[in-house]
């Protein structure tokens, strides 16, 4: 039980790694980039090929965040000329970039899937409660909670936050005050990105890297979305933490039906909420 | 990127101009079948060797056609005087991809013979193509029971293993060796992994033993099993029988020791748990894991020493796997059907594959067809450390085990 | 106060769907459906197998941008109804007949059901919302598929399905079958272009425009986009019961995310809202795939990202932006 | 009967009262404007009595039929029909194609599902427009018109819904002085039997139409009274010199 509560963050918080990126870019540009999944993949693999001790898995976390926030700048630029065009149009280039960056990864580190080792030190399980439990998922634990604190900070008590959320909560009234967001449009993208790629190497001694596994965290990243509202770091976070803790004890209570309940879950939130939790009648259009 | 893409986009467009040879001649309104190269004292065959060369199975694809290519390197590219001309096709991962490949081999290239195909679906879903055009298969993996059971037809036969099978073996061992009252057993939720947890669970049942609790995790989309491990724990299980391959195998027997189960619940599994390239991976986490199959590359006779030597000879020191060795003896029992067949059309190979008798020169120790699914001796292996390299050291030769009913 | 207002046309006056005039349009048809009718004459077996797959995907492809073109609603889980209209198709052979229409009309029947069924939870969202629902759906769908083993045969799939039957007698060669889907696909991308071309189709393409002012017009907008998402789903199904009579095979990956993203590829190469455009971006995208694919080592998809940048860049309006017809001014 | 009777209408959001426990009433054949400095409430207003939007408390009654609980297609098909103030409409189509959307849906029959050449349905857009004054523009795709050309077509649009009560939003805005010109005659030459209740800035195009006039400020109503009651009303000069100089009032 403990172990399963305690697992539930783990898996929350480096969903949260994941997600915030996505949620903000959302938020930011209203652009839904497929290709998020893919950026963590490239962070996986990238641990993968680096991985046997500390100086590897800090060098990948490294390069991971370099390359993740390059990544993002380059998506951005790419969505900028398609601004005014349709949520679909958007959709199917990011969709195009992932199944790009995928395929190049698989042609790089082959088809075979990869196992990823924690650094020495954390490679070993604690007893816990009388339970025995992987260190690195503790240090999981804590490193994500660092991070949301960090992100959370930066969003809400600097000027720079400030816009993001002035951005996030009325896009065209931004615009209107001559306000130019392109850069931190870009910054925004480049940092979602670079923690993106950073939690496929901190995700990589849990999930491995594997073809496919680009798809999977997307469809997560995007539950937790959905759930935790776009563009809000707070909801990010909390979204994270309840499917971490969802798809933990759904697989134990449900478990014919554990494939199921995260999308029930996205459809019941956007059955309720069709425009998504947080945007209130007032998001005037 | 660009530079890849531009090649991408050159052979693309090279690939086009080709398209129109695929119209090359005649109608399609004949009778479903070309000619056959040459009834009667066939000169050539022509096989069409369908493996995966992408998507998540292409290892195996390349062991396989690493086994088939060492079988004819060794006999001169030859099935008696027969000349054999392969074409190869890419299987992929589904039978999107892997049925027009058969259809392409088939219909296109007009081979007589198709050998391989590691999916099942694909090999179930190709059945009808094959009792039309009255051709054999050689399935040399595809494990669903209904292969060579429900979807039989007399031109699909199977030089691999079926799924319970080899999960079968492990339920009476199990049951015979001290762990009648408490089993856990647990595989992904598909077809395969109802299969495999059935035939164990038949086995060990019938031999006394008590199954303490059942899971599918959902196939593919698992990558954590912290909730089923803390299950298998609190289940009060005295040892875990499990069926996982590619990067579940990976997670799972990484995880399984990770969360401090594998001294006190050993585990015990399908040997595709711990074959070819996943076990490097599972590295340490997979030592003493238990398995049965058909085959290691370990296993103690002359045969499969000549046969892992010319194999790692060949394919710059590979050893080969268990998918090597099943497409290696497709060849084998092709070359012994036409001794007698007579043809290469579908009827006279099956007749004459009926007949073959022992295999007695297989790497995995003599086997006969029973039903058209190998009677094959299964084997309890062990993941060791030997020289720096994990294997499957063999530790037992359970006897030989036909496709349960 | 208020700036000039400005109505948003990406791509101007060329956003509107090339209207062919009625003779030449016809002709065009009329020609291309007697090659297509003569194809199986001269070309090779497997020529004509990659070909009935084509004209199956067409149909797929067009049921797709009746929703994404003409009534600006971007799936990304259509082939879940594709795939039911399989499923059922493939069953119903199995079990009941395979005589000729029956499989086809219960492959439609069943694609709308699932529509209906799962269609009213997505018509009250729009814009990514609505792409992340059907998406969700896609993937539900195909989880039902991979599970409920006794029905579709779970990961292995619905094999062993019996030839379609015409007449009582089986359609045992490429060709006979390729007629039988011929005669069928047309028939349906027939009934969604009279649609589309309809009082009812004018009002999907106001709602595409402007769904606010079509409510403000007193059209009931969401009854409207429930009506075409189950009609879509027919259409979706009825192709997927076609598919069943040439791969004689169902899957969970006919149901998958890929195989939506390959029909979502060909309704924009051909250019959103174009519905002969839809048909031969279904050839390209089959030709890639099943032709080209095996000589790409397997990298079709990286071709098929490529593909999608490309078009999102390069063919913002598809193939059909790339006129053959010339629009009256 | 009065065409439209609103009463107690209200809808805020977070802390702005936009629309204040507003009553109105319009009667048959009249010309109703209703007008208020920026931010009045004057917009929502309109949304609440179409449907666009939901009252929080109060009713709205056309005809003498309560529609509070109907939604906007419904009171659409009941009678009411609207010009948008950004003329948003249709993007891919033509004038001639806008307005017969609107027709065949309120031609009382069922919208077909087949292709079926509807020369009566055509012929009455072609005359709804030619009455708006785009008579030789009916094959102009909508983005090719000019701003004030979609301002007309607008009206044909609304028209096209035989409305019993016809509210227009800022109809003129944007619109050179010949177009205003045309606009008024076009309303002053409806029907008796349609209604006009119309938002307007222009106070000169407002005095020139209109027969009844209704101030809001601040989302209640200041006054409600003939144009002439208006004109010598010190509390609406009041409310405008708030935010307007008092020749841009009344001047010119």
């Amino acid at each position: 039980m403990v172990v399963s509560i305690l697992n539930g963050f783990a898996i929350g918080f480096l969903l949260f790694v994941l997600a915030v990126g996505l949620s903000l870019v959302f938020g930011m540009m209203d652009v839904l980039n497929l290709a998020h999944g893919a950026l963590f993949l490239g962070g996986a693999y990238l641990g993968a090929a680096l991985s046997g001790g500390w100086g590897g898995f800090l060098t990948a976390l490294a390069v991971a965040a370099v390359a993740g926030a390059l990544a993002g700048g380059v998506l951005s630029l790419m969505t900028e000329p398609l601004r005014n065009r349709t949520h679909l149009d958007q959709a199917l280039l990011t969709l195009g970039v992932a199944l790009v960056v995928a395929e190049l990864l698989i042609m790089v580190f082959g088809d075979d899937p990869l196992s990823v080792d924690a650094p020495p030190g954390l490679d070993g399980s604690v007893t816990l409660l009388g339970a025995v439990y992987p260190s690195y998922r503790l240090v999981i634990i804590g490193i994500g909670a660092v991070l949301a604190l960090v992100v959370w900070l930066v969003v809400e008590r600097t000027r720079v936050g400030a816009l993001v959320r002035a951005t996030v909560a009325d896009r065209e009234m931004v615009a209107t005050l001559g306000v130019d967001n392109r850069l931190v449009k870009v910054a925004v993208f480049a940092v979602g990105s670079a923690l993106a790629t950073a939690a496929g190497v901190l995700g990589g001694p849990i999930y491995g890297a594997r073809p496919g596994l680009d798809a999977a965290v997307l469809i997560l990243a995007l539950v937790v979305v959905v759930i935790g509202g776009l563009g809000s770091v707070r909801g990010a976070l909390v979204g994270a933490l309840v499917i971490g803790q969802v798809d933990t004890f759904g697989r134990v209570l449900l478990p014919d039906l554990a494939s199921f309940i995260l999308f029930a879950a996205l459809a019941i939130v956007l059955v309720v909420r069709p425009q998504g939790i947080f945007s209130g009648p007032v998001g005037a259009r | 990127m660009s530079e890849l893409s531009r090649r991408r986009m050159l052979g693309l467009i090279g690939a086009a101009a080709t398209v129109p040879a695929l119209a090359a001649c005649g109608s399609s309104l004949g009778g479903g079948s070309t000619a056959p190269t040459g009834a009667g004292g066939a000169r050539a065959i022509k096989v069409g060797l369908v493996v995966p060369k992408s998507g998540v199975y292409a290892a195996l694809g390349t062991d396989m056609q690493a086994g088939w290519e060492l079988w004819l390197a060794q006999h001169g590219g030859k099935f008696g005087d027969v000349t054999v001309e392969t074409v190869v096709a890419d299987e992929g991962e589904t039978p999107q991809t892997g049925q027009p490949a058969v259809q392409k081999v088939l219909q296109s290239d007009g081979v007589d013979v198709v050998v391989g195909i590691v999916n099942s679906s694909t090999a179930l879903g190709v059945a009808n193509l094959f009792t039309e055009s009255k051709k054999l298969l050689i399935v040399t993996n595809a494990g669903a029971a209904d292969v060579t059971g429900k979807a039989r037809t007399p031109y699909m036969w199977r030089t691999s293993f079926a799924n319970a099978q080899v999960s079968a073996a492990m339920g009476q061992h199990l049951a015979a060796s001290g762990f009648k009252d408490g089993v856990f057993a647990i595989a992904p939720d598909y077809a395969a992994g109802s299969e495999v947890i059935a035939g164990f669970t038949k086995a060990f049942e019938a031999g006394g033993g008590k199954v303490v609790g059942t899971v599918k995790p959902a196939f593919g989309k698992t990558s954590d099993y912290q909730p089923f491990l803390t299950q298998i724990q609190q289940s009060g299980a005295k040892a875990t029988f499990c069926f996982f391959s590619g990067a579940e195998a990976i997670t799972f027997v990484k995880q399984y020791a990770q969360f401090g189960l594998a001294p006190a619940i050993p585990l015990y599994g399908s040997g595709f748990l711990t074959e070819g390239s996943v076990l490097k991976q599972q590295g340490a986490a997979a030592m003493g894991v238990q398995t049965t199959l058909h085959y290691s590359d370990q296993l103690d006779n002359p045969a499969n020493k000549t046969f892992v030597e010319a194999y790692a000879k060949a394919n710059n020191g590979a050893s080969p796997s268990v998918f090597s060795m099943q497409t290696y003896d497709a060849a084998n029992v092709l070359n012994r059907a036409l001794q007698t067949s007579g043809g290469v059309d579908g009827d006279a190979l099956s007749k004459a594959l009926g007949g073959i008798g022992t295999v007695d020169d297989s790497p995995r120790g003599p086997w006969t067809f029973d039903g058209q699914n190998p009677r094959q001796n299964m084997y309890l292996r062990t993941v060791q450390d030997k020289g720096g390299t994990l294997v499957n050291a063999i530790v037992q030769d359970l006897g030989p085990q036909s496709q349960p009913a | 106060m208020t700036a000039a207002p400005q109505i948003e046309v990406p791509g101007g006056a060329a956003a509107a769907p090339p209207r062919v005039t009625r003779g030449r349009g016809l002709l065009v048809a009329v020609a291309v459906l007697v090659v297509l009718a003569a194809a199986p004459l001269f070309l090779a077996p497997f020529a004509t197998t990659t070909l009935t797959r084509i004209v199956v995907f067409a149909l797929f492809a067009v049921s797709l941008d009746l929703l994404v073109g003409v009534t600006g609603m971007p799936s990304l889980g259509h082939a879940g109804y594709f795939g039911a209209g399989a499923y059922a198709a493939g069953w119903v052979s199995i079990n009941v007949t395979a005589e000729a229409p029956v499989p086809l009309l219960v492959g439609a029947v069943f694609g709308a059901l699932a529509a209906a069924l799962t269609g009213w939870v997505t018509v009250r969202s729009s814009g990514v919302f609505f792409l992340m629902l059907t998406l969700a759906i896609g993937e539900t769908l195909q989880q039902v598929a991979d599970s409920w083993e006794s029905v579709t045969g779970g990961a292995n799939g619905l094999a062993g399905i019996p030839a379609t039957r015409v007449a009582g007698t089986a359609l045992a060669n490429p060709g006979y079958t390729y007629w039988y889907v011929l005669v069928a696909a047309t028939l349906g991308v027939a009934l969604v272009v009279l649609l589309a071309r309809s009082p009812f189709g004018a009002a999907l393409r106001g709602i595409r425009d402007n769904e606010p002012r079509m409510r403000a017009l007193g059209y009931p907008t969401a009854l409207y986009k429930y009506a075409v998402f189950v009609v879509a789903g027919s259409a979706a199904g009825a192709a997927g019961a076609l598919l069943i009579a040439q791969q004689r095979l169902v899957t969970p990956a006919d149901l998958g995310f890929m195989t939506a993203s390959f029909a979502l590829l060909a309704v924009i190469i051909g250019g959103a809202g174009s519905l002969w455009g839809a048909c031969l971006g279904a050839a390209l995208v089959i030709i890639v795939r099943d032709a080209l694919g095996p000589s790409l080592d397997g990298h079709g998809t990286l071709v098929l990202g490529i593909a999608f940048v490309l078009v999102v860049y390069l063919l913002p309006r598809g193939a059909a932006g790339v006129r053959l017809f010339r629009r009256r001014t | 009967m009065t065409v439209l009777r609103c009463a107690g209408l209200s809808r805020s959001f977070g802390a702005l009262k936009a629309v204040d426990d507003v009553d109105l009433t319009v009667e048959p054949g009249a010309r109703h404007a209703l007008i208020g400095p920026n931010g009045a409430g004057k917009s929502t207003l309109f949304k609440l009595v179409t449907g666009t939007m939901r009252a929080a408390a109060g009713t709205v009654e056309l005809n003498g039929q309560d529609v509070s609980r109907r939604s906007e297609v419904q009171r659409c098909r009941l009678g009411m029909s609207q010009t948008m103030q950004h003329a948003s409409l249709f993007a891919s189509m033509t004038a001639t194609e806008t307005v017969a959307l609107a027709v065949q849906r309120h031609s009382g029959r069922r919208i077909g599902l087949l292709p079926r050449s509807r020369p009566e349905v055509r012929a009455r857009a072609e005359q709804l427009l030619a009455d708006v004054g785009l008579a030789g523009r009916s094959n102009v795709v909508v983005p090719s018109l000019a701003h004030g050309e979609r301002k007309q077509l607008e009206v044909a649009l609304a028209l096209a819904c035989n409305p019993s009560l016809l509210l227009l939003d800022e109809p003129a805005a944007g619109m050179s002085p010949a177009e205003r010109a045309r606009l008024v005659e076009l309303v002053q030459g409806l029907p008796a039997e349609i209604t006009v209740l119309f938002v307007e800035h222009d106070l000169d195009l407002v005095f020139a139409l209109a027969d009844a006039v209704t101030v809001l400020h601040l989302g209640r109503v200041l006054l409600s009274g003939t144009p002439a009651e208006v004109r010598a009303s010190e509390a609406v000069r009041e409310a405008y010199l708030g935010t307007r100089r008092r020749e841009e009032l009344f001047g010119s």
